[in-house]
């Protein structure tokens, strides 16, 4: 029974077009009680966990999804022949990061920190749609407010934002090394 | 020649930092300065003759760079300033404001550097590239939109409307028993009438519209036929023929 | 190490786009023996035939694919319905748009924006609750008039329907030059 379950939320993760998360799943199988759908999805996550397979099961963006082991990047590379995917530029990145840690930011309040305009690079990232608008500073002049997606977590492989690196991490690196510039 | 590739070089260089901030802390590592404690005046003159290696200045990239270095030396001149009272606050204020900056923008280059590592692991990962294809009616594609989406959506709609070159003709009242009866004579005159042809005719975005409204009121009324071949080509219209047979029957 | 290849082999059936050859398999992993591929491919096999998981190891149109367990097919309808409708189309995201920024309007104002007839867009709109009818144009033929409702604020996490953006900022936003490639 419970096996059954299993193979059938293995089976709803592989077709989902965008992370599943256990609500979804609870909602499509409704008739199962919720216990046995949480105790599936344990062992589905032991499973994967435990051998090395060629598929990972990755928890990001609140949900489930396949993907394949990292690395056997270069191999799948071979067969779509495609290039290495592209980075987000430096600019990107640290709007982004700004973004992430202070949201709801104003794009004034981001180029404050930043020391520089950020107008072109906000624009990027909301075509890439990994941040998002949602609403105004109630402050003079009401500026947009802006905040991150679900697609950046996805991005970033992070489950929520309680996955960014935290305080004392930073902390930490700041007083090992003095990162390299650039 | 050679002081062009020289110049050349420069230029380079400073395309490398972010912003003035990012230009600072380089000068500061550098030097192996304290964050906390930086000496103005050192870091000054680093700043100018940073800038000085620049022949031109890309007023459009680099005027926050310039801001800057006029901010570091107002800085410095109240610092060298003989004082007759004790430090003035202000300065220090000011100074402190600079400083949480630097901080602040370098702990968030080391929090880009970490999500840069996350960025690498995950972009080695490949996700199935295909989304399943459910048998519907609508074939339409189906999409995730945002509020960005949204604004940007009305805001091409309106570009569109714009390029269509409609004229705005301010006070003038446009009846619609007047343009539905305009519309009448010239299906009396022409078989067809080709429908967006005609709204391109219209002198204003409003006579366009109420064109439209006459139209739909005329095919209610059951006294035309309007058709679309297809979404988005115009619409044909043609009289009811035999609305009028019957009437005169 | 035989076990290596399975694993890569996995992935690479796994992204890939159609049924994958077993030519193609060797051709990318031109590095490793034939024989081992080919033992390989037949150990995986085996994995997927002896458990009744959720994921199947296809054989068909001479190459080998995922596909999910046939007996799985209602919940897999159920999960895309319930995805499909948390989405929308491009017309209702057009029509969604005029009725946001000119409400209220009436179906053949957005008709006159939009170049075609909306009228089964405005149903879909009206059925997910994005917009509602609040009476009639005092013009001839006295028509509906619609506006957005709460539910649209929610799902764009607006306040208000002040917190649209701004024809002014959208156009900054989108005229702002894409100062790179990310």
């Amino acid at each position: 029974m419970s096996e059954d379950i299993r193979n059938i939320i293995e089976a709803l993760i592989f077709v989902s077009p965008e992370p599943l998360s256990p609500e979804k799943i609870k909602e499509v199988l409704a008739d199962f009680p919720e216990e046995e759908i949480d105790r599936a999805l344990k062992e589905l996550q032991e499973n994967y966990g435990a051998n090395n397979r060629g598929i990972c099961l990755l928890q990001s963006a609140g949900g489930y999804l396949f993907t394949t082991r990292p690395e056997f990047d270069p191999w799948i590379r071979r067969l779509l022949q495609i290039e290495r995917k592209s980075r987000l530029s430096q600019a990107a990145l640290e709007t982004l990061a700004i973004i992430a840690y202070h949201q709801p930011i104003t794009a004034s309040e981001i180029a404050a920190i930043r020391g520089v305009d950020s107008t072109g690079t906000i624009k990027t990232l909301l075509e890439k749609k990994l941040i998002k608008i949602v609403g105004r500073r109630s402050t003079p002049g009401r500026p947009l407010v802006y905040r991150t997606t679900e697609k950046f977590l996805l991005y970033f492989g992070l489950n929520s934002l309680e996955d960014l690196p935290s305080e004392e991490e930073i902390a930490r690196l700041l007083e090992e090394k003095d990162i390299e510039q650039i | 020649m050679e002081s062009g590739e020289l110049q050349e070089s420069y230029q380079v260089r400073l395309e490398i930092f972010e912003g003035p901030l990012d230009l600072l802390l380089f000068l500061i590592k550098k030097r192996k300065l304290n964050i906390h404690d930086i000496p103005i005046a050192v870091i000054t003159k680093d700043y100018l003759d940073y800038l000085a290696k620049k022949q031109n200045i890309n007023l459009n990239r680099e005027a926050e760079f310039l801001l800057m270095a006029a901010f570091l030396i107002y800085l410095k001149s109240q610092m060298l300033l003989p004082r007759e009272q004790p430090q003035d606050d202000e300065v220090s204020d000011q100074r402190q404001v600079l400083v949480d900056k630097l901080l602040e923008y370098q702990k968030m280059k080391i929090t880009c550097s970490l999500l840069r590592q996350k960025e690498e692991e995950q972009q080695r990962r490949w996700f199935r590239p295909f989304i399943p294809v459910v048998p519907t009616s609508e074939e339409e594609e189906i999409l995730e939109v945002n509020l960005f989406d949204l604004a940007e959506c009305f805001y091409f709609l309106m570009k569109q409307k714009e390029n269509e070159d409609f004229k705005v003709l301010k006070g003038r009242e446009v009846s619609l028993e007047k343009k539905m009866q305009e519309i009448l004579d010239l299906l009396e005159r022409q078989p067809v009438l080709d429908f967006l042809e005609y709204l391109k005719q219209q002198p204003s975005l409003e006579e366009a519209l109420v064109a439209f409204f006459c139209l739909l009121e005329l095919v209610r009324a059951r006294l035309v036929i309007a058709f679309q071949e297809s979404l988005f080509q115009t619409i044909k219209v043609w009289l009811r023929r035999e609305k009028l047979i019957e009437e005169t029957k």
